[in-house]
């Protein structure tokens, strides 16, 4: 087995396992403690993949930024309510059957044809590329970007401004 | 000299005219006596016409006239017009006389009804003329039923007259549905008859028939369909039990329709497409023994009636029978000279009752009784009326009946036949014992009945002169008949045998002798007779229980299946379809437990459609 | 950048400036003014979409202004406009205080439309679609103290972000596939008919499902009608269901031909269930927006049956009946605002004798639920038929004669808010008192809706112009 | 032929009635009347017109008005009359005529009332004189759509106990009130109206031509199975609204619910537009399907008569007996169209004709009656004959006419059907046809004997009734005199129907 | 290690997210499943990318991370909102609006 393989092999497990421990545990800051974990490990994965700048990108924003915001968020709802907010999943049994169901159908899709196995050689430098695509190619989508979070956060403040 | 056939067309028009004028000028008709004479103008007026047309028109010769009614595609589907020849413009001779006379009658009888009323009852005596007429020159089928459902109208309407009397309401109803009855079958019989000749045309059809280019195919049951309208409107058993209910209508009405014209309408229809029914001897025997049988019903029933009306009404659908039986003899001239002299005498008959009627307030024969002495004129002319319908020689029925029994004999019906000499005798018997009970015998307050009414008490007179001067015509044109026909023997269009003439004339004779026995010198008890004829005596008095049969049977039936049907038209057919809506509305409100309110729910319904899309992606 | 290679983007950059003005102002607190400002600018827009020249493609490709876009573009900025004239006389504080706020997010969401509907590009498709969503969850939570606003904001964003990723989901394996972002690939990777390939348009058709609100990805729509304020919803109904379409057609119809048959069993299934639920749960609904709510999802059965028939033809029809619908759905909810106005109620009995009180209200509304049933000489009849027609052309049969038995079913329940206005006595014997902009709007849907019932045909040219363009 | 756009003239002249009443004449009922007097006049004399001036030599469609609505679909606004169109406006005409005199006496919202009124009379008109299947389709629904405001409005409750074994959706479907007589009439005509665009469209797909004329169509012959089907669904589709059994059992709760003029209306005329239907497209475009079909069409025609007649006979409400008898005279009409003779068409038409007077009459009769005696029950009146001598007289016409009384417009009808019935493929229809005509004299003059030519009642609210008066008069009077000029001198009608039927007959006889 | 791999494990992680939405009781977990959900999407495009050697999939994850930043943020807040004034954060609890 390559280092390749093995390390894929381990990320994958505990991806999965704790992304099952995100939508699983009872205890809300322990699956976003889980979630946490789990976006590192897409990290990882992504690092395997040899995309560095995403990577880094995926521990700051997500690992950093959104954890952040739920761990906040779960703070001010708890300071409210007064004792931790424990937490339990419904429907377990005809949930688990449908997406069950879904990712059976979609890994066969997925197995019907053999992808190509081995990925070419990565050529230049990956970060400096999106870059340029982000500056030349994707600038009208990178604009928008700008003002629908703009529209976003505006939003949030709306939302959550104790005011009137 | 005129073309008859136009002569003809003016009298039914004459009366259309006067019934118009009374339709439409309403104050005309609610003066009441105004409108009559307005009436009884035109109907002179179609007298003198009607016998102008039969004085025209010579030997066999036809005049026939006719107009496009119904066009198709071109063609002409259905005429109307006029098709005067012997047998039509005599007939329209007594149907003009007798209405005439009857309006006239009608003046003094219905004195005292309300103006308006009167308005109305002589706009319905005009149409009823108009359409008898109407269809005594009919040229074809199709005419001839309009007019037959035409007259059936009138006699519903005069038959309904007093329709605050309920018996008048429903017997008017009866009258309606049971000729109605019989004319569905004439209906059939036309429409068939026409894919059969492609024409209604009676002279076209005779052509047809002369060439033998009708298909004889079916043509029994054509026939056969054609002979229920004339039992329908004939009262041929077992239809005739609307005709002795039909007496609850005005007595003159009963003299006019119910005696002298349109119950005759269906013995018209057979003499008229006499060669038709030749083709079909099977039918004709039918027609044959359907009327012995009806004249002896109707005649033994006759015998247990007390009401006089009824009494003749019976006698007239026994005459009627004697008819068709002559008819289905093959010998449609003898039943049509009968159906001649008998409108005439029963006619008389009618109006002379009417009188009675008049002048003691009661249909009843134990209120009367030495009438003759308070009413001479109408005891004289009833008698005379009488004697014809007995068949006495010297009088209106006597020769016309002797023909009957002779065709029939003629005709090999040897049945049928005797049957009839029993009729005869039957006749005779039951009107003497009506001219006994009413005219001689016992004053009312002495008869064996319970106590007279007061309406006997008063004083019976002879009507006037009104009443009493259609009454007199009648009486003599009955006794010129007679007479005539008794002295010129005219050739029959067969030889009766010799001992035909005595036999008739003895069984009549027996029949008044034996009256005068029981109900005159009454050696013989009337109760001992009954109680020795007990069975048939019981049977008569419930009319055989065929009235009875319509009534709880046929009636109740009908009634009976129509609810069964509308029950299941509401509680099934709608039932059901408010069942789909209904079940429509309830899965509306199923449905919305499916929206939960629940985010994640929704998302489940996402996924699960996701589901399915990526399932078929898979395997299709 | 020369300023004449920006006529073709005109109407977004007046919809871009007008957000940022908009926006601006109410930072210094000039609020009164957003609402007239927002006016101008899609007026402005409006116009300019007339002047774009057609067919024009810029940012490398990317982005092109064909007449499905122009078309989808005036669509979106007139509902937004006539949606505007409705929430104008909005009394409540949220609008009096933070108008800013609710213009600037209904002019980006319609940016994001105008966006969309010309993305030929995976990417820009994605981030215009989310720019139209965002906007729409603080529009339908505006009214933050309502106590149902925000909940009915909360399930559209749980629902929303989900189908998001579904769509994004879908479009990785697009361009795993195809190997790059640009739409023009798709038909020629169907046509090699990639399994992944299948899976990803499947996974987009459910992702573009939730936005036109398809059964069963329709579950979000009645509660945000229903919580939402009255006139946004009226353009909610409209404007992200034909944005959504547009999509549709971009990504399974254009360019596909023939090949994109494939697709039509799943559609027809979904035309069909979707209006099954649709008008059967119309039936009990007793506050008047729930109704039109699932009466709407109703009509997005129709229009899928239209486009389920992938001929120039279906898409033609589905957009004439998109017209037809903007203007009697809208015209509807203008009608409920008015009457939720004075009478403080959208339940059904609110409308108790409005034929004696304000015959004229009680007028138009009966046309646009006519229009909506489908009754002749109003837009909704021939926008029915031609669908039904496009559909017989591919000898849909069971699903049009279906759809045609479901018009009955759909008349009962408008039949009933008639039976309410008509048959029963009003309560109060005082006219509705209806604003003006309110007015306008409604007299802008009835003209629209009798017009085009009265004369379809150059309506139908264009749609049937516009269609053409796709299948050339 | 002049430029007169006299068949536009009288399908419009009653909307635009509809409008000025609607939006000029509020409050001011009497000038409401007047007003719709004056469009009702003008469709009347446009249509006698059209009658006076059509070129009976000439026969086929004429007055041809064509402007293109939508050229890119092929559809037009494409007017023409023949021979039974041509008779079936003089119907709507005369009948809408004596509508508004009828419900001259309607208080309540009455402006609305007329409105609505002459909206529905100017779907009927589109109706008879459209050529192109789409317009006629559009009409059609304007025909059937008032009705429910109309009945909803100004209808009347009935009686009907929810039982049997469907009784719980009786409940559900709170049956017997006007509402659910109006919606379920509605309802129920608009399902049919769905088979009827689905075989509309059908025939336009098939034809493969870029129009919906159906001259272009009557070129075409169209492929056998699709004629099947097709004309099922037009069976089906207009058949319900001529109330063929089973689908008839929205006509007797509409009609009994209905206020005067309305079941005047629908009875007389709407329910035609459904035999019309039938005999226009379904055997004027279907030849071979018609030929084929013809016994199921006759048959279930057999049944409507007997079966209506047999309910109608069990019926104690006036109106419902009215109704019933309509359902079992529609039998008749399709019966005759069935027969696919010359006299059954021309019958089936002239029923149509004298149907819609008859029933006409009836409805407006009946709305006399209950409007003096606030009672429709049949067995608590009785005698009205000498109080109300006029109604009853007309009243006897009406129901010896339905009856097929001879020199009535019935009788001519009914008898020609028989000939038909007799002549066709299948002759044992006569017999069902012909007893129905009794069961008919049976029930029709009960209910008269009982009303009006029996004892009186000795109910003290019928002691002193009016008889009818003024405007009524001229109501009662048109219908009456037209129900007996046609039974006297049937060519009048016979002979536009003549040239109408002439060439159907080819065609449907012709392959 | 080959396409598929990766694409599975996406899969995998794709679905556990959406089983997360479903079937969690408090928003803020639900909230959780979708960022897994969206965080699956990002591994397919980087891998697909990857295995292209084209950079464009990994500009499409730029996007999605920053969107997807900005739904969560939104979303919080919509949250935090409707916990202030229906004093729950159990989605079960928020179903006012239904049938």
């Amino acid at each position: 087995m390559t280092p390749d393989a093995l390390a894929f092999w381990v990320l994958a497990v505990v991806l999965v396992g704790s992304a099952l421990a995100v939508v699983l545990s009872k205890n809300l800051f322990h699956a976003v403690l889980w979630l946490a974990l789990a976006l590192t490990g897409t990290a990882g994965v992504f690092l395997l993949l040899e995309a560095e700048f995403l990577a880094a990108v995926q521990l700051l924003l997500y690992a950093g930024g959104i954890v952040t915001i739920m761990v906040f968020a779960i703070v001010v709802t708890e300071r409210l309510v007064g004792e931790s907010i424990s937490q339990t999943n419904r429907r377990i049994v005809a949930g688990a059957l449908a997406v069950a169901a879904l990712a059976g159908t979609i890994v066969t899709t997925i197995w019907r044809q053999p992808l190509d196995a081995a990925a070419p050689a990565q050529t230049g430098d990956i970060t400096r590329n999106i870059g340029l695509a982000v500056m030349t190619r994707y600038v009208l989508p990178f604009e928008l970007l700008a003002l629908l979070m703009l529209a976003g956060l505006m939003g949030a403040l709306y939302f959550a401004r104790p005011d009137d | 000299m005129m073309e008859p056939g136009y002569l003809a067309l003016a009298a039914p028009l004459l009366h259309l005219l006067a019934f118009l004028i009374l339709a439409l000028v309403a104050p005309l008709r609610k003066a009441g006596r105004a409108g009559a004479f307005v009436s009884i103008l035109c109907a002179a007026g179609a007298l003198t016409a009607a016998i102008n047309a039969w004085r025209a028109h010579s030997g066999d010769q036809i005049s026939r006239i006719v107009w496009t009614w119904l066009p198709e595609q071109g063609q002409t589907l259905a005429t109307v017009g006029v098709l005067a020849d012997a047998d039509s413009t005599v007939m329209l001779c007594l149907v003009a006389l007798v209405s005439l006379l009857v309006q006239v009658y009608s003046l003094g009888y219905l004195h005292d009804e309300p103006k308006p009323a009167l308005g109305r009852y002589y706009a319905y005596q005009s149409l009823f003329a108009f359409s008898m007429m109407g269809l005594v020159i009919a040229p074809n089928l199709l005419q001839l039923f309009i007019c037959w459902e035409l007259v059936g109208l009138c006699s519903y309407l005069l038959i309904g007259f007093w329709y605050q009397k309920p018996e008048a309401a429903r017997a008017a109803l009866k009258a309606f549905w049971t000729t109605k009855a019989g004319d569905v079958g004439l209906l059939i019989g036309i429409v068939l008859l026409y894919r059969q000749a492609g024409t209604f045309d009676l002279t076209e059809l005779q052509v047809l028939v002369a060439n033998g280019a009708l298909p004889l195919a079916g043509l029994s049951i054509i026939t056969f369909c054609i002979y229920l309208g004339a039992v329908g409107k004939s009262a041929q058993f077992p239809l005739h039990v609307w005709l002795p209910d039909a007496m609850e209508g005005p007595t003159p009405v009963s003299a006019l329709i119910h005696a002298a014209t349109m119950v005759t309408a269906g013995v018209y229809l057979l003499m008229r497409t006499a060669w038709l029914f030749a083709l079909t001897p099977d039918v004709l025997l039918i027609v044959a023994w359907i009327g012995a049988l009806t004249a002896l019903l109707a005649a033994i029933m006759a015998c247990v009636q007390n009401d006089v009306k009824r009494v003749l009404a019976y006698s007239t659908v026994s005459q009627l029978g004697y008819m068709m039986t002559a008819i289905g003899a093959g010998f449609a001239g003898a039943g049509f000279f009968h159906l001649l002299t008998h409108g005439v005498f029963k006619a008389l008959l009618f109006l002379g009752a009417g009188a009675m009627i008049h002048a003691v307030h009661s249909n009843n024969l134990s209120d009367m009784g030495r009438l003759a002495r308070s009413m001479p004129q109408t005891a004289i002319v009833f008698i005379v009326g009488t004697l014809s319908l007995a068949g006495i020689p010297m009088f209106g029925g006597f020769l016309s009946k002797e023909e009957i029994l002779g065709a029939v004999w003629e005709g090999g019906l040897v049945g049928p036949f005797l049957i009839l000499m029993v009729v005869a005798f039957l006749t005779a018997f039951y009107m003497f014992k009506a001219v006994f009970l009413a005219f001689f015998g016992l004053a009312p307050s002495h008869a064996p009945h319970p106590a007279p009414s007061h309406a006997a008490l008063s004083h019976p007179h002879d009507p006037p002169v009104s009443m009493s001067l259609p009454l007199w015509v009648l009486a003599l044109l009955s006794m010129a008949i007679g007479v005539y026909f008794t002295f010129t023997h005219p050739e029959p269009e067969f030889a009766s045998p010799g001992w035909l003439m005595p036999a008739a004339v003895g069984v009549a004779v027996a029949g008044i002798g034996f009256a005068w026995l029981v109900y005159q010198r009454r050696v013989i008890s009337a109760d001992g007779l009954a109680r020795a004829f007990s069975p048939l005596y019981y049977a008569a008095e419930n009319k055989f229980w065929i009235d009875a049969f319509f009534e709880k049977v046929i009636a109740r039936g009908a009634l009976a299946f129509s609810r069964t049907i509308a029950w299941l038209d509401r509680y099934i057919v709608d039932g059901l379809l408010n069942a789909i809506s209904a079940w429509t509305l309830t899965a509306g409100d199923d449905l919305r437990g499916m929206q939960s309110g629940k985010a994640q729910d929704y998302v489940y319904g996402v996924a699960v459609g996701l589901l399915v899309l990526l399932l078929w992606v898979q395997f299709a | 950048m020369s300023l004449d290679s920006l006529i073709p983007v005109g109407p977004e950059l007046l919809l871009f400036t007008t957000a940022v003005v908009v926006i601006l102002l109410g930072a210094f607190g000039a609020r009164g003014a957003a609402g007239p400002l927002t006016m101008v600018g899609f007026l402005a827009a409006f116009a300019a979409t007339f002047l774009v020249p057609e067919g024009a493609f810029v940012f490398n490709d990317q982005y092109e202004q064909d007449a499905l876009a122009i078309f989808a573009k005036q669509l979106f900025i007139g509902s937004a406009a006539i949606s505007l004239l409705g929430s104008m006389t909005m009394t409540h504080r949220a609008f009096r205080d933070r108008s800013a706020e609710y213009h600037f997010a209904l002019i980006v969401s319609v940016l994001g439309m105008s966006v969309l509907v010309s993305a030929r590009e995976l990417i820009l498709l994605f981030v215009a679609f989310e720019l139209m969503s965002i906007p729409l969850f603080l529009l339908t939570g505006f009214i933050k103290r309502d106590p149902v606003a925000p909940e009915a904001a909360l399930k559209f964003f749980l629902v929303g972000t989900a189908s998001a990723a579904i769509i994004v989901y879908g479009m990785s394996f697009v361009y795993g596939v195809t190997g790059t972002t640009m739409i023009d690939a798709i038909p020629q990777a169907l046509a090699e008919g990639h399994p992944l390939m299948m899976l990803g348009m499947a996974l987009l058709l459910a992702g573009i499902g939730f936005k036109i609100a398809a059964f069963p990805f329709h579950m979000w729509a009645p509660d945000t009608y229903e919580a939402a304020t009255t006139p946004f919803v009226a353009w909610l109904s409209v404007a992200p269901k034909a944005a959504g379409f547009v999509a549709l057609i971009r990504l399974f119809v254009e360019g596909a031909g023939e090949a994109a048959l494939v697709w039509m069993p799943a559609v027809s299934v979904l035309a069909g269930m979707t209006m099954v639920i649709g008008n059967l749960m119309a039936i009990p609904q007793q506050n008047i927006k729930r109704m039109l709510a699932y009466s709407g999802i109703a009509h997005i059965g129709y229009m899928l049956l239209g486009l389920a028939a992938f001929s120039s033809s279906g898409v033609a029809m589905m957009l004439f009946y998109l017209v037809a619908y903007m203007f009697g759905n809208m015209g509807a909810f203008l009608v409920v605002e008015a009457i939720a106005q004075s009478e403080k109620s959208e339940g059904m009995e609110a409308y108790r004798g409005l034929a004696q009180r304000s015959p004229l209200l009680a007028l138009s509304m009966l046309i646009f639920l006519l229009s909506l049933g489908g009754i002749p000489f109003v837009a909704g009849f021939w926008a029915k038929l031609y669908v039904f027609w496009a559909a017989i052309e591919r000898g849909m049969y069971g699903l049009v004669f279906l759809g045609a038995l479901l018009t009955v079913v759909a008349l009962y329940y408008y039949l009933l808010v008639a039976r309410r206005m008509y048959i029963e006595p009003p309560d109060r014997p005082e006219p509705v008192p209806v604003s003006a902009p309110l007015r306008l709007g409604i007299l802008v849907c009835l003209v629209g809706v009798v017009g085009m019932g009265a004369y379809p045909g150059p309506w139908v040219t264009l749609a049937q112009r516009v269609a053409a363009t796709l299948f050339s | 032929m002049t430029g007169l756009p006299v068949l536009s003239i009288m399908t419009w002249a009653p909307f635009v009635a509809a409008l000025i009443v609607m939006f000029s004449a509020r409050h001011r009922p009497l000038l409401v009347r007047w007003v719709s007097l004056l469009g009702a006049t003008v469709s009347l004399v446009s249509s006698l017109w059209v009658y006076c001036q059509y070129d009976y030599a000439a026969a086929g469609f004429q007055f041809h008005e064509e402007f293109s609505l939508v050229p890119s679909l092929g559809i037009s606004y494409l007017l023409a009359v023949d021979g039974i169109s041509i008779l079936m406006c003089l119907l709507t005409s005369i009948i809408i005529f004596a509508g508004v005199f009828a419900s001259w006496t309607v208080k309540q919202r009455s402006q609305e009332f007329y409105a609505l009124l002459l909206l529905l009379v100017t779907g009927v008109y589109g109706v008879f004189v459209s050529l192109d299947l789409f317009i006629l389709f559009l009409f059609y629904e304007i025909a059937v759509l008032p009705m429910y405001l109309l009945i909803g409005i100004w209808g009347s409750t009935g009686e009907v106990r929810p039982q049997g074994i469907f009784g719980w959706a009786f409940g559900r479907t709170g049956v017997g009130t006007k509402e659910y007589a109006a919606m379920k009439l509605t309802l129920y005509l608009l399902f049919g109206s769905a088979f009827i665009l689905v075989g509309i469209l059908a025939l336009y797909v098939a034809s493969g031509s870029q129009t919906f004329s159906f001259l272009a169509y009557e070129a075409i012959d169209f492929d056998p199975t699709l004629q099947t089907w097709v004309f099922l669904a037009f069976y089906v589709g207009f058949g319900i609204l001529a109330a063929i059994w089973p689908f008839h059992t929205w006509s007797p709760d509409g009609h009994a619910s209905a206020p005067t003029a309305v079941s005047m209306l629908h009875a007389g005329v709407l329910m035609k537009l459904g035999a019309y239907g039938v005999v226009r497209l379904g055997l004027g475009l279907l030849p071979e399907a018609a030929v084929d079909w013809a016994w199921l069409v006759g048959a279930i025609a057999c049944i409507n008569i007997v079966y209506g007649a047999l309910s109608a006979m069990a019926q104690t409400d006036l109106k419902y007996v009215i109704a019933y008898s309509s359902v079992s005279h529609m039998g008749v009409v399709m019966l005759g169209a069935a027969t696919l003779t010359a006299s059954g068409l021309n019958g089936s038409v002239f029923q149509m004709f004298a149907h819609g007077i008859m029933t006409g009459l009836f409805f407006a009769l009946v709305g006399l009656v209950y409007e003096k005696t606030h009672s429709r029950e049949i067995y608590k009146m009785g005698g009205f004959g000498t109080m109300m001598p006029g109604i009853a007289t007309a009243f006897t016409i009406g129901g010896l006419s339905s009856l097929g009384l001879p020199a009535t417009a019935g009788f001519v009808a009914e008898f020609l059907t028989f000939l038909g019935a007799w002549e066709s493929n299948y002759s044992w229809w006569l017999f069902p046809a012909v007893f129905g005509a009794f069961l008919t004299s049976v029930y029709v003059l009960r209910v008269t004997g009982q009303i009006f030519w029996g004892p009186k009642s000795t109910d003290p609210h019928f002691q002193h009734l009016p008889d009818a008066k003024g405007t009524e008069w001229a109501a009662l009077g048109i219908l009456v005199f037209v129900l007996l000029l046609f039974g006297v001198a049937p060519s009048i009608a016979i002979g536009p129907i003549d040239t109408a039927t002439g060439p159907l007959l080819q065609r449907l006889l012709g392959q | 290690m080959g396409l598929n791999a990766y694409l599975t494990l996406a899969a995998i992680v794709f679905c556990i997210g959406m089983f997360g939405v479903i079937t969690r009781r408090n928003t803020i977990g639900i909230l959780l499943g979708i960022e897994l959900m969206l965080n699956a999407v990002n591994i397919n495009l980087v891998a697909f990318a990857r295995y292209h050697g084209d950079v464009t999939g990994m500009v499409f994850t730029v996007f999605t991370i920053c969107i997807t930043v900005t739904e969560a943020a939104l979303g919080l807040a919509i949250v935090i909102l409707l916990f202030r004034i229906r004093r729950t954060v159990m989605a079960d609890h928020l179903d006012l609006l239904k049938g």
